[in-house]
């Protein structure tokens, strides 16, 4: 496939309050370098991501959403990630059921430890969606950047 | 219109090291809405809070983001600066240019880009926020202790120690639980009965604390803070304020042949009877499936020896309603059945008996009065094996998943104590493990095997079969030696895995606590909050949480009263404010929300509501407990029509913030 | 059996069981019939009607007729009945109003079917030993019953009525249906090659709502499409990406509840297969949680209410093989 | 008359598109038909009519009509109106050209629409004369004679040759345009064909149908009909009926925000949907039994009201086939006439 070396994707990030904002915070702490596509959106729990959101990132011309939270078992709230997970899991197999491609969605756990985790993760979905290309197949064309 | 104030932090050179931290704020301040855009040194300083108090009064600001550090650092800090500007403190939200956005990256222009793209977001979202008041609710200043056992003991006189009330609720006609079943305790080997029955005198006898003995938990509403309980307290036929604990009457009872629960069925009681001598309370109870006089009205012989006219055979239950601000669960275990074990001969053999079994078999108040004795033919038994995990660590569904935690330490009691008593007894331990984590629990572990000559054997026993000479073939190997062993015994004692009290699930249903797959009450956190469960104002201790031993469960026991005690010493709950709200004019009444609720925070009712067309119709619709609400936000992605949303993180705000970013 | 569910109906107005019966109305056509509400033995006599053509999944209609005055009978067939128990345990339907009768489904006839066959004019249809005899102003036409049936008929999932007071004729079972054939004939082609077939029925969605309307698990008090406050609400597809929008975003709010009754695509007026949307959903419910059967009863945990610890991750999804 | 043989057809389509933009029926299922941009060697449908009516073509389903551009916190105002480029319709039947009439009244009375005016402009429209009308149609109860068909050019099919004739100057443009595919032909089969047609129209289930019962005149009685409630007691309240509808007509504004500015465009309402007259003090129209009868006061006895008697009805048959329940403006004539 060819990659625009050009391109910058958008790439948005929830990220759940108690471990993966957390960790987040924890890779800059610990000066763990990841691509400024990435832009955090603080959630209390992933379980608080609606579907909605998620169209409504690539109809505004995101090209990558992932959505992180804490290790399943682990939910500050004790069952949300399991919501999640189900929802997400339902939600991404749609998409790709539509032909949207696969690897423009994510969900993974970050631990409030994990720094690195963090880092490493967001590094390599950039770099998936970099491989992409700009979002088309799920946009909306009156959002398109002039 | 929206007048919102940004406020760019240098935070030293931390952020303006690697972000244009004057061209954020200049950026910014063409936002809509802004009226003001500075950047400082250090916005989290004296002189930094007072640059923003200044600018919000000056400015008149109804918004106020700092783009600084994490919020997880300072968002409290610049709540509290805007509060006492007059701001309402949820008016403030913060754009994270530090950790998630100067600390990371090193191109100057791409981290300032970014920064002013998070810094757009925040202002994005800070035009959605409402003012938000942190609401407050009364706290009942009562505990209720749900189990009379050691953990309810403890809990409930750790409570009332406090000063406060708490009431006892026990299923037995008395309390004490599985340890007043027990004969002596590891690894110090002191008599059960000796350290916990002054406890149960204790709690009987302090002002503070309430006993409801024979009764149950029928049903709990309110929320924490709040709970209204109705308990039952079943029929027991004797007038408990009457009774004196006599005797009397169980000694003419002329029905003699009841399986004494207390010993685990090895001997019989009589139809109205004391569990034990130390019961507390010491109150007589019928037992109505054997009574002659309640199934037939033939008898009234305990009536007529009472010399206080206790006896009432027209009792029935009786519900009383009491209200709480705090609960503590406290339903402990049970050994498991072990009718599914045929290998082990346990249903058609009676020597082979299980561990709690031996405890009455050796107690002094046990069916023997302390002679160890074999069941069947009251023959002193000189070969005993004793097979450990029956039904614990266990793939298959006969059994449990887990380790059961105490058998390994009580097999190592009960072998020591055969030994040391009858020192003619060879005792075979079959383990698969030998698990003595615990503060001189390995040292008690190797005195039975050095100092008693316990054999210990590591293997699995394959069958247990009882022969016509009495005796009883037990089959296994022994892993170490590889080989396979058959061993003449006398009696085998089984080490059953426990499992929480059948009552504890319908129980979490009540409470709207979590349960595990084996109906273990589920901990707020595994780690930090063990002895609290995710539902505000309900505890947990002892073994309704998980396996323990006496001193896990009594230090449990104390620390969930020491977290009620914090939660009674209250005058009243401060509430996350940032929690779900449904609007009733969309709801559908589905129950979606509610089902996903982890704290049972979401109630239904029917409402008289006028509907648009000027008629009036009744409704089922959601309202959301902001007591109990922690705002987790998983109603508001199950509510299908958008009636649920969310405080400080509503479909609307992060929305915005998702179109700020991909703009 | 018309005649038997008349009777029925008859019977249980004059002994007073019920005050209303919910029932099909006969049309200007052989194939027109229009869900009603009868009142009277006379009104029944002289329109009710239940034959090949009485497709319309009446379940929703007991919302609102349950919460009226007096008690409501409701005829339904096997499909229907998934729907009607849904409903109750969403507490929309207020189950002691209604005396529910279960009556014998389909196969049903979708006259769309018959048209497409170039026949025109249609003034009566018969089915005579499975073979349609179809009267037109232009003569007499035939053609096999099993080619007009209609698209939610073709993959019946159950004859068997989860609910009912009284059955007219027999119950059936649950049946082994090929209903996810076409799902998995989609799974099976390349990304691009789904995206095409999807865009291809989807642009041709005039956002006239009707799916929704008529689906029984769209219940909302104020659909979020239609709120303003939502933030997505539209009332037009005035972009590709809304379209999909609005499908997948419905067929996300009725996962775990559809019941697969196949109205959104029978009322379709561009014949969008929505109900394959739907499908996808369930069967990976089905592969991923265990099989479930929305409406099938009254008490079970929703899956997307419900969880387990060791569900599997979305990266089941993402490995499903090449795209 | 000129004519052109079934043959030819698609030569004169390829003639057509290469100076204009054309859109024929076509086929998108056997006898599923939909408007198509023709492009070479596609083939005119056959079935009687498109799903979706030709109001498109005018009035399309969604349309901007202004940008607002906010830089900081200036807005600028653009107007995206642009001469519309012209197109032909072929293929258009009776009661669909009728109704661009019926939206004319509504879009060229003052004050004109600039955007549908800029389309009726430029479109010619080409019907084509009905051989075999289906069961549903009743355009003749509207005084449509669906054998001669109206629009810009008529055309009318024997079976082997397709006649024209032009109606308006922008017709006789187009025949002109194409005359030299066209060649002089004999007409005399064509008379015994519409003969034929109408005979058909008068044996259909619907051809009794009269509007006799209904008008500006029968407001108030119409209105407080008290059968309004059974016939709407199954209405879902979807907007099926209106969008296939060739006159409906009624549409909302609304403002799109991409982010990086206002898009303002009007899109199809529909009286069924539960939010049409939703004003700042509430809705008029709270319940489906006021929605339901406004759809059908409007095309009975308002529209008449105010156009000459002129009915706000083509009997196309659209609603009949795509109605999910089956409730029609024909079972609402019926309930409503005079007995």
């Amino acid at each position: 496939m060819q990659v625009n070396e050009n391109f910058e994707p958008v790439i948005v990030a929830f990220c759940c309050n108690w471990c993966s904002y957390a960790g987040a915070d924890l890779s800059g702490t610990n000066r763990l370098n990841y691509p400024a596509n990435v832009k955090i959106i603080r959630v209390p729990c992933s379980c608080r991501v609606n579907p909605m959101f998620i169209l409504r990132a690539f109809q505004r011309g995101a090209d990558g959403v992932i959505i992180c939270g804490c290790h399943p078992g682990d939910c500050h709230y004790t069952s949300g990630n399991y919501f999640t997970r189900r929802r997400i899991t339902l939600l991404y197999s749609m998409l790709d059921f539509l032909g949207i491609e696969r690897n423009r969605t994510r969900l993974e756990w970050v631990s409030a430890a994990e720094g690195a985790k963090f880092a490493a993760v967001m590094n390599q979905f950039v770099e998936d969606v970099k491989k992409l290309g700009p979002n088309r197949r799920l946009e909306d064309l009156r959002c398109r950047k002039q | 219109m929206q007048r919102i104030g940004v406020f760019v932090c240098h935070c030293g050179t931390n952020i303006a090291a690697t972000v244009d931290v004057k061209a954020v704020a200049e950026a910014l301040s063409h936002e809509p809405g802004v009226v003001v855009s500075q950047d400082y040194q250090y916005m989290c300083s004296e002189s930094g809070q007072e640059l923003v108090k200044n600018a919000i009064k000056e400015h008149g600001l109804t918004g106020v983001v700092i783009c600084s550090c994490s919020p997880r650092m300072h968002e409290n800090t610049f709540r509290k600066a805007a509060a006492s500007a007059g701001l309402n403190p949820y008016l403030v939200e913060i754009a994270n240019i530090r950790e998630q956005c100067s600390w990371i990256h090193k191109d100057i222009a791409s981290a300032t880009d970014k920064a002013i793209i998070l810094g757009k977001a925040a202002v994005a979202k800070v035009h959605l926020n409402a003012p938000l008041t942190a609401g407050e609710s009364p706290v009942v200043k009562r505990a209720l202790v749900i189990g009379g056992g050691i953990a309810g003991i403890q809990t409930a006189l750790d409570i009332a120690e406090a000063g406060f009330d708490v009431d006892i609720v026990e299923k037995e006609p008395t309390i004490g639980g599985k340890m007043a079943q027990i004969d002596k305790t590891f690894p110090t080997l002191d008599c059960a009965a000796c350290i916990l029955t002054p406890k149960m005198v204790e709690a009987s006898q302090n002002e503070h604390i309430t006993i409801h003995s024979f009764s149950e938990v029928s049903d709990v509403k309110g929320f924490v803070g709040n709970f209204t309980v109705t308990i039952k307290k079943k029929a027991r036929y004797v007038d408990e304020t009457k009774c004196t604990g006599c005797g009397l009457c169980t000694e003419k009872c002329p029905m003699k042949k009841v399986p004494n629960e207390f010993n685990m069925g090895l001997d019989n009681r009589t139809a109205v009877y004391i569990p034990f001598a130390q019961a507390v309370p010491k109150v007589a109870t019928i037992d109505p499936n054997y009574c002659m006089m309640l199934k037939n009205g033939k008898c009234g012989v305990c009536s007529k020896v009472c010399s206080v006219g206790a006896i009432d055979y027209k009792q029935t239950d009786k519900f009383i309603e009491q209200k709480y601000g705090a609960i503590v669960v406290a339903t402990g275990f049970n050994p498991i059945k072990l009718d599914k074990y045929d290998e082990f001969a346990y249903s058609c053999c009676p020597d082979v008996v299980t561990s709690l079994e031996l405890e009455r078999l050796m107690n002094a108040a046990g069916p023997n009065g302390g002679t160890l004795l074999r069941p069947s033919d009251k023959t002193h038994p000189h070969t005993i094996v004793f097979v450990q995990c029956v039904g614990s660590r266990c793939d298959d569904e006969k059994g449990k998943p887990y380790c059961s935690k105490i058998c390994c330490m009580y097999t190592a009691k009960h072998a020591m104590l055969i030994r040391e008593k009858y020192p003619d007894t060879e005792v075979y331990v079959f383990y698969i493990d030998v698990r003595t984590p615990g503060k001189n629990f390995d040292e008690f572990y190797r005195r039975a095997v050095e100092q008693y000559n316990v054999h210990y054997i590591k293997g699995m026993v394959g069958k247990v079969t009882p022969k016509a000479d009495g005796k009883i073939d037990v089959q296994a190997s022994d892993l170490l030696a590889n080989e396979q062993l058959h061993i003449n015994a006398d009696m085998v004692v089984l080490a059953a895995a426990i499992e929480p009290d059948k009552t504890a699930r319908p129980l979490a249903t009540m409470l709207t606590t979590q349960m595990d797959t084996n109906d273990f009450f589920t901990e707020a956190h595994p780690k930090l909050r063990p002895v609290e469960s995710a539902t505000a104002g309900i505890f947990l201790s002892g073994a309704c949480q998980g396996p323990k031993d006496i001193p896990e469960t009594v230090a449990q026991a104390s620390a969930a009263a020491a977290k009620a005690i914090g939660l009674l010493c209250k005058n009243s709950i401060t509430c996350n404010p940032c929690v779900a709200h449904s609007d009733e004019l969309m709801c559908n009444g589905c129950s979606a929300c509610e089902k996903v609720c982890p704290y049972g925070a979401i109630t239904y009712q029917d409402k008289e509501f006028r509907m648009p067309d000027r008629s009036t119709a009744i409704r089922r619709v959601a309202s959301v407990n902001p007591a109990v609400c922690q705002g987790c936000g998983a109603c508001t992605v199950a509510c299908p029509s958008g009636a649920m949303d969310l405080n400080g993180f509503s479909n609307s705000q992060i929305m915005a913030e998702v179109d700020a970013i991909c703009k | 059996m018309q005649e038997a569910m008349i009777k029925r109906a008859k019977e249980l107005l004059a002994d007073g069981t019920v005050n209303r019966v919910m029932g099909w109305k006969k049309g200007e056509f052989a194939y027109d019939t229009t869900p009603a509400v009868f009142e009277t033995a006379e009104e029944i006599d002289r329109e009710f009607v239940y034959n090949d053509f009485t497709q319309a999944n009446q379940s929703k209609y007991l919302i609102k007729e349950s919460r009226k005055e007096g008690k409501i009978l409701a005829l339904l067939k096997p499909c229907d009945t998934y729907s009607f128990n849904q409903l109750v345990k969403e507490h929309r339907i207020i189950r002691e109003n209604v005396y529910v009768i279960g009556i014998p489904g389909g196969p049903k006839i979708d006259i769309e079917k018959i048209k497409a066959k170039g026949i025109t004019g249609i003034t009566n249809v018969k089915n005579e030993d499975f073979t349609l005899k179809i009267e037109t102003i232009y003569g007499v036409e035939t053609m096999p019953f099993y080619e007009a049936i209609s698209v939610k008929c073709e993959s019946c999932k159950s004859k068997k009525h989860v609910v009912y007071d009284e059955l007219i004729g027999e119950d059936g079972d649950v049946l082994d249906s090929n209903r996810f054939d076409m799902v998995e004939k989609l799974e099976n082609m390349t990304a691009q090659e789904r995206y095409d077939f999807w865009r291809g029925e989807l642009s041709r969605c005039i956002r006239c709502n009707a799916c929704r309307n008529v689906c029984p698990a769209c219940t909302c008090e104020n659909c979020v499409f239609d709120n303003p406050k939502s933030g997505i609400d539209q009332k037009a597809a005035a972009d590709s990406f809304e379209e999909n929008m609005f499908h997948i975003i419905r067929a996300f709010h009725v996962a775990g509840r559809c019941t697969d009754c196949g109205e959104c695509s029978r009322v379709c007026p561009q014949n969008i297969p929505l109900h394959l949307l739907n499908r996808k959903f369930i069967k990976d419910i089905n592969c991923l949680y265990g099989e479930y059967q929305a409406g099938a009863d009254t008490t079970s945990k929703a899956p997307l209410t419900d969880y387990r610890t060791d569900d599997c991750e979305p990266s089941v999804v993402h490995e499903r093989g090449a795209e | 008359m000129l004519k052109i043989s079934a043959s030819n057809l698609n030569a004169l389509f390829d003639r057509i598109a290469e100076k204009q933009t054309l859109y024929i029926p076509v086929d998108r299922e056997p006898n599923v038909s939909e408007y198509k941009k023709y492009e070479s060697g596609m083939t005119m449908s056959k079935a009687l009519n498109t799903v979706r009516s030709a109001k498109d073509f005018f009035f399309p389903q969604t349309e901007n009509l202004a940008e607002f551009k906010m830089s900081g916190k200036t807005i600028e105002v653009k107007d995206i109106r642009k001469e519309n480029e012209d197109f032909v319709v072929f293929g258009v039947r009776a009661c669909d050209a009728r109704s661009f009439g019926i939206l004319d009244k509504v879009f060229l009375s003052e004050p004109v629409d600039s955007f549908y005016k800029n389309r009726r402009d430029h479109g010619t429209i080409v019907t084509m004369a009905c051989t075999r009308p289906a069961e549903t149609c009743f355009c003749t109860t509207f005084g449509i004679d669906p054998t001669v068909p109206g629009g810009d050019v008529s055309v009318f099919f024997d079976g082997e040759n397709y006649f024209f004739l032009d109606n308006t100057p922008k017709g006789e443009a187009f025949v002109a345009s194409v005359s030299d595919l066209l060649e002089n032909g004999d007409a005399s089969k064509l008379a015994e064909v519409q003969e034929n047609a109408r005979n058909i129209m008068k044996k259909l289930p619907l051809a009794g149908l009269s509007t006799d019962s209904f008008g500006g005149e029968r407001l108030m009685e119409h209105f407080n009909s008290d059968k309004w409630a059974e016939l709407s007691e199954s209405c879902f309240g979807c907007g099926t009926c209106t969008f296939v509808c060739p006159t409906c007509q009624c549409y909302d504004i609304r403002d799109f925000d991409t982010g990086n500015g206002i898009k303002r465009f009007r899109c199809w309402d529909s009286c069924m949907y539960s939010d049409f007259t939703k004003m700042a003090h509430g809705n008029s129209r709270n319940s489906q039994l006021e929605r339901f009868r406004q759809r059908f006061m409007h095309k009975l006895v308002y529209f008449p009201a105010n156009n000459d008697g002129e009915f706000g009805c083509v009997g196309c048959g659209r609603c009949l086939s795509k109605c999910p329940i089956s409730m029609n403006i024909v079972k609402v004539m019926k309930a409503l006439e005079d007995k």
